[in-house]
């Protein structure tokens, strides 16, 4: 376990993450000006989607379909259970978004992850990325329907439709680039990886470490604001994430998984949405307060899962596999 | 040149295209929007540098004769109750041309 | 504080430096520009996301005293009939410094 | 609505921390900032294009009470002295919510 | 000509365009912010123009000499009779503007046409570059010439000098940016070359695809201002390439192109420009409403050329030659 | 001399810094829209810091520490001869902020005098990019003590305190991830650097070019506001360069650097900063005006040093060594 925390940690895109949050705690004016961030972030999913298509367009097998739908009914039902512990602190919009995000998957965690796994020399598959797809859209649906489960029919003009919130799950702008990345690499397959390779995969470590920098300062700001939320919420952004890898490791046991595809697995269990999903519930339970579920999803769930989280989960992945 | 109601609109900028459709409601057609602004209100600051764009406000500029402004303040006043943000309104004149 | 006329032209990127010396023909020298705006008039949407930079709209505000606001207004007009756009004349107080 | 004095003020970006603590100061705590505009004033071009960002401006609208703006504009007056830039007060009406 | 036309759909480049244009059909929030699209059109300036001038440092020939100077006569000549062709239809100044934008060329459809020669393994030389440089502008001149044949001197401050007209039509951003990247890349030769090559060549692929995916957004957010335009100016949009894509064609086997300059010289007739040509109309003459050359330019005349219209040039050639 | 200044001219990067200056003297409206030079900025500190520091792992010696030591010292002191040539003709606040700009380093010319280096196959060490940072900001420090010197306490609420003045030297956005990124290198060392490698090598040509493009746009757009500035002042952005790579020189010589690490020792003392010490000068000393620093080491010692002084400085240590 110390092994995996050192070699993470000695990764340059964490340690690029630390030196933004060390950047905010110095009050320094080191800051990735907008639209980069997002640049990098569309860099990141088209990148990560069509490697994994292509990956997926040689070797998809009736394993990875098996694990694929698991993945999708998790992403669909973890919502449910997160919603009946949150309701304990929070009111029905507000825990149904945070179930939600929860539920739903971080495409940079997972990306990390597979840094991760490349810089200890462990294989992973391409379908796992499908999996990334696939688990992101279903919680946003979940999570809608609870918040409005038993409220009545209202009279308000701006409460989405069950075709609008489908449309706003599925066709978010970093959903819709992942899921068309992935099929453009299915399609096109490995003569086009070749020409896009130095895209794709060259400097992709690069992007992920400058985008990871911004990610920490974006992480450091919000501290802060964690305090207002009190300590239970805090403790759920951080004991959910350990059920939901706890969940995962089961699953992707039971599915003979191995050590590098359950890693991937795990931490798209363990993570939480910090692009999809919070678009998707200001649009559709507005009444949720993002302050809520988007400052806990990227200044704990975010920054832990990197640090301690992939390690952590890939050193039980050995004891048990 | 001509008195008018000069209207700004800071809000969510994901509220924006709702803000337009009731603007369009109201036989308006004419607007200038500058997005992504930084901003700081009730709802605590909000900086737009988070990749969901949860806390990104945009920034409209809009007229209105005088007469439609009642209308058009009151179409817009739900938004702003359930999503935050302000409008203000101003006499201006317009330059015809 | 000292009145003033606080003056804002929104019309297409490419048209600024023809307004900008038209404004120092006037003896103007102070105002700002954001540019790439985005807007929707007479002449239809105006997103500024095409690579020509021929649907992209700036914003200036300048100011200037009272009585120089005719010949200002008369001098802009010309280039918002050619080209579209607008101009707002609103009274304002300058902070004197 | 509620009369309003709508307040604007331009300064260098990186005097704008200075200009919010004192708005803070002042009670005031909602404020939309517009980062990166360009500019002319007494003290030349300003296109914010060198990487230093010492010639950068920026904008920034807040509003207050009609009884608060003296107190406010005694407070910014300084920053301005020292630093350039301008303030613009106007009469305005705020959509209560 | 079907062979073709896959194996340019299945260039993830061309996947990528679609997948923009599906974005904005499903109202996807995708989208790339400004100034990405810009950095991206300056890269692939900056890039096409440095390559072509080291490929042209490296092999100059008397045919090449000719083949340049038919471009850039062309371009100069091509908007005298798509303006007598338009003029039926369209008024002195928008026939004029018209007829400039679709005489100019298109850097990123050049771009494409090489990406699908690569695809396809034919051999293209570098000097065809030069080309892209050379009838950009003439056209420019042409059609302002066209736009004020006849008219009276004119009292108005904002009409443009014919050294202003030059000026714009030369020293247009993207122009000098190509012209002086391919003079660079023909000075500092092979060696620098190889410096540049993971910059110029390596990432080149995926910036393309990036592009393209912002271009699909663009041309589908236009699509629906076609129809005010009426259909007789569409069927100018899809018939003016084809025809000039004809008479390119003739051209290029007179000159004996080897069939990859073939195709880009083709390319080139068939193009309309969406970058320097406009922005000079804009300014040189702004009675033409651009809601026309940029529309028709943008999303009739730019999707049919990359998607069917390289591969069914490129069978046309091999048909011929 | 004159073969080094040719193989410095047939740089691409100083080509295309002389492109951007050709563009606005030809009025074009060629430009790199805000924030891509921001971008490309933090692009170029971070690969440089991070390429330096995993250079340091390998290879950290006593003469290193020496060096380093002294360029520090260097940094430190030499605001202080600079600040008594120019109190002749400035006041007080502008011959402090003066000096401590031309104290300061400039990364670019740094990288620029690397990428000589690269071209004439000139070996050069890593541990310089360490003089790099250890030189940005002491003389930020001078700078300050010099301009409030004598002063008396003042009821100025803005004035900073000693310790802002420190973070502000420190913490600076462009130090700290020129710092951090060292750092990183430092700790994770060579094996990451191979993942990192077409990021922070492979484009790295391409993405100077890039910058200097908009440095030669930036630097010619200034040209005009020199002239205000007077005939003594340009003069001193002229003269104080060579008089301190002049005492670079010596140093050099005295610490035995070997003719690369010379090179980039004597730059490092000619070049003159213009992120970290403006910005700092900006804050800490506000009665001094940027247009006399910014612009004296933007238009004038920024274009000298990397057009003639890099080669000429080569041209000296080639005679001496
Ligand atoms: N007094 C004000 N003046 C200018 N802008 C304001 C003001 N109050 C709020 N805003 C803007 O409106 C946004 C939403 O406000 P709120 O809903 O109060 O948080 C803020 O983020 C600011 O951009
Ligand atoms: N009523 C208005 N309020 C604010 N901005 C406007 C208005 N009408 C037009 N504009 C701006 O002016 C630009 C040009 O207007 P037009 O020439 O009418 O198309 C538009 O793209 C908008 O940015
Ligand atoms: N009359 C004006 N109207 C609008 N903005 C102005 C005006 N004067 C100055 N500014 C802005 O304030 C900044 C600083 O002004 P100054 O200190 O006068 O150079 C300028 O760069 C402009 O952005
Ligand atoms: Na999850
Ligand atoms: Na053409
Ligand atoms: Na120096």
């Amino acid at each position: 376990m110390a092994d995996f925390v050192v070699s993470n940690l000695l990764n340059p895109p964490i340690l690029f993450f630390l030196l933004g949050a060390l950047a905010v705690a110095v009050q320094s004016d080191l800051e990735l000006p907008p639209p980069i961030p997002r640049l990098l972030s569309l860099y990141l999913l088209l990148a990560i989607g069509f490697k994994g298509g292509v990956a997926l367009s040689q070797n998809a097998n009736g394993q990875a379909v098996w694990a694929l739908g698991v993945a999708m009914l998790l992403s669909a039902l973890m919502p449910v259970y997160m919603f009946w512990l949150l309701r304990r602190t929070l009111d029905r919009p507000n825990a149904a978004a945070l179930a939600a995000t929860y539920a739903s998957v971080s495409a940079v965690t997972f990306i990390t992850a597979s840094a991760f796994l490349d810089q200890i020399g462990q294989r992973h598959s391409g379908f796992m990325v499908a999996g990334l797809a696939l688990m992101e859209w279903p919680a946003i649906i979940t999570g809608v329907v609870l918040a409005r489960w038993g409220r009545g029919s209202v009279e308000d003009a701006s409460v989405l439709s069950a075709g609008q919130v489908l449309r706003e799950a599925l066709f978010n702008g970093s959903v819709l680039l992942l899921i068309g990345s992935l099929l453009i690499g299915l399609l096109t397959g490995p003569r086009s990886a070749n020409m896009l390779k130095p895209f794709t995969e060259g400097i992709f470590y690069g992007a992920l470490s400058l985008f990871l920098l911004d990610m920490g300062i974006v992480a450091g700001r919000r501290v802060h604001a964690l305090k207002p939320l009190g300590f239970a919420l805090v403790g759920f952004a951080v004991g959910l994430p350990v059920l939901n890898a706890g969940l995962g490791l089961v699953l992707a046991r039971l599915l003979s998984l191995a050590p590098g595809d359950a890693l991937l697995f795990v931490v798209l269990c363990a993570s939480a949405s910090y692009i999809a999903a919070p678009a998707a519930m200001r649009h559709a339970v507005p009444e949720a307060n993002p302050a809520v579920y988007v400052t806990l999803a990227l200044a704990v769930t975010f920054p832990l899962n990197v640090t301690v989280g992939i390690p952590l989960y890939m050193s039980m992945i050995q004891l048990f596999w | 040149m001509r008195p008018i109601k000069r209207v700004e609109i800071i809000t969510d900028s994901i509220e924006m295209t709702q803000v337009i459709r009731v603007l369009e409601q109201q036989g308006i057609s004419g607007y200038t929007l500058i997005r992504d602004v930084i901003g700081r209100g009730e709802r605590g600051m909000r900086l737009g540098d988070e990749p969901s764009g949860v806390f990104q406000n945009s920034y409209l500029l809009t007229t209105c004769d005088p007469e439609q402004v009642e209308a058009l303040v009151a179409a817009v006043r739900p938004i702003l109750q359930r999503r935050g943000g302000v409008c203000l309104v101003t006499d201006s004149w317009w330059v015809r041309h």
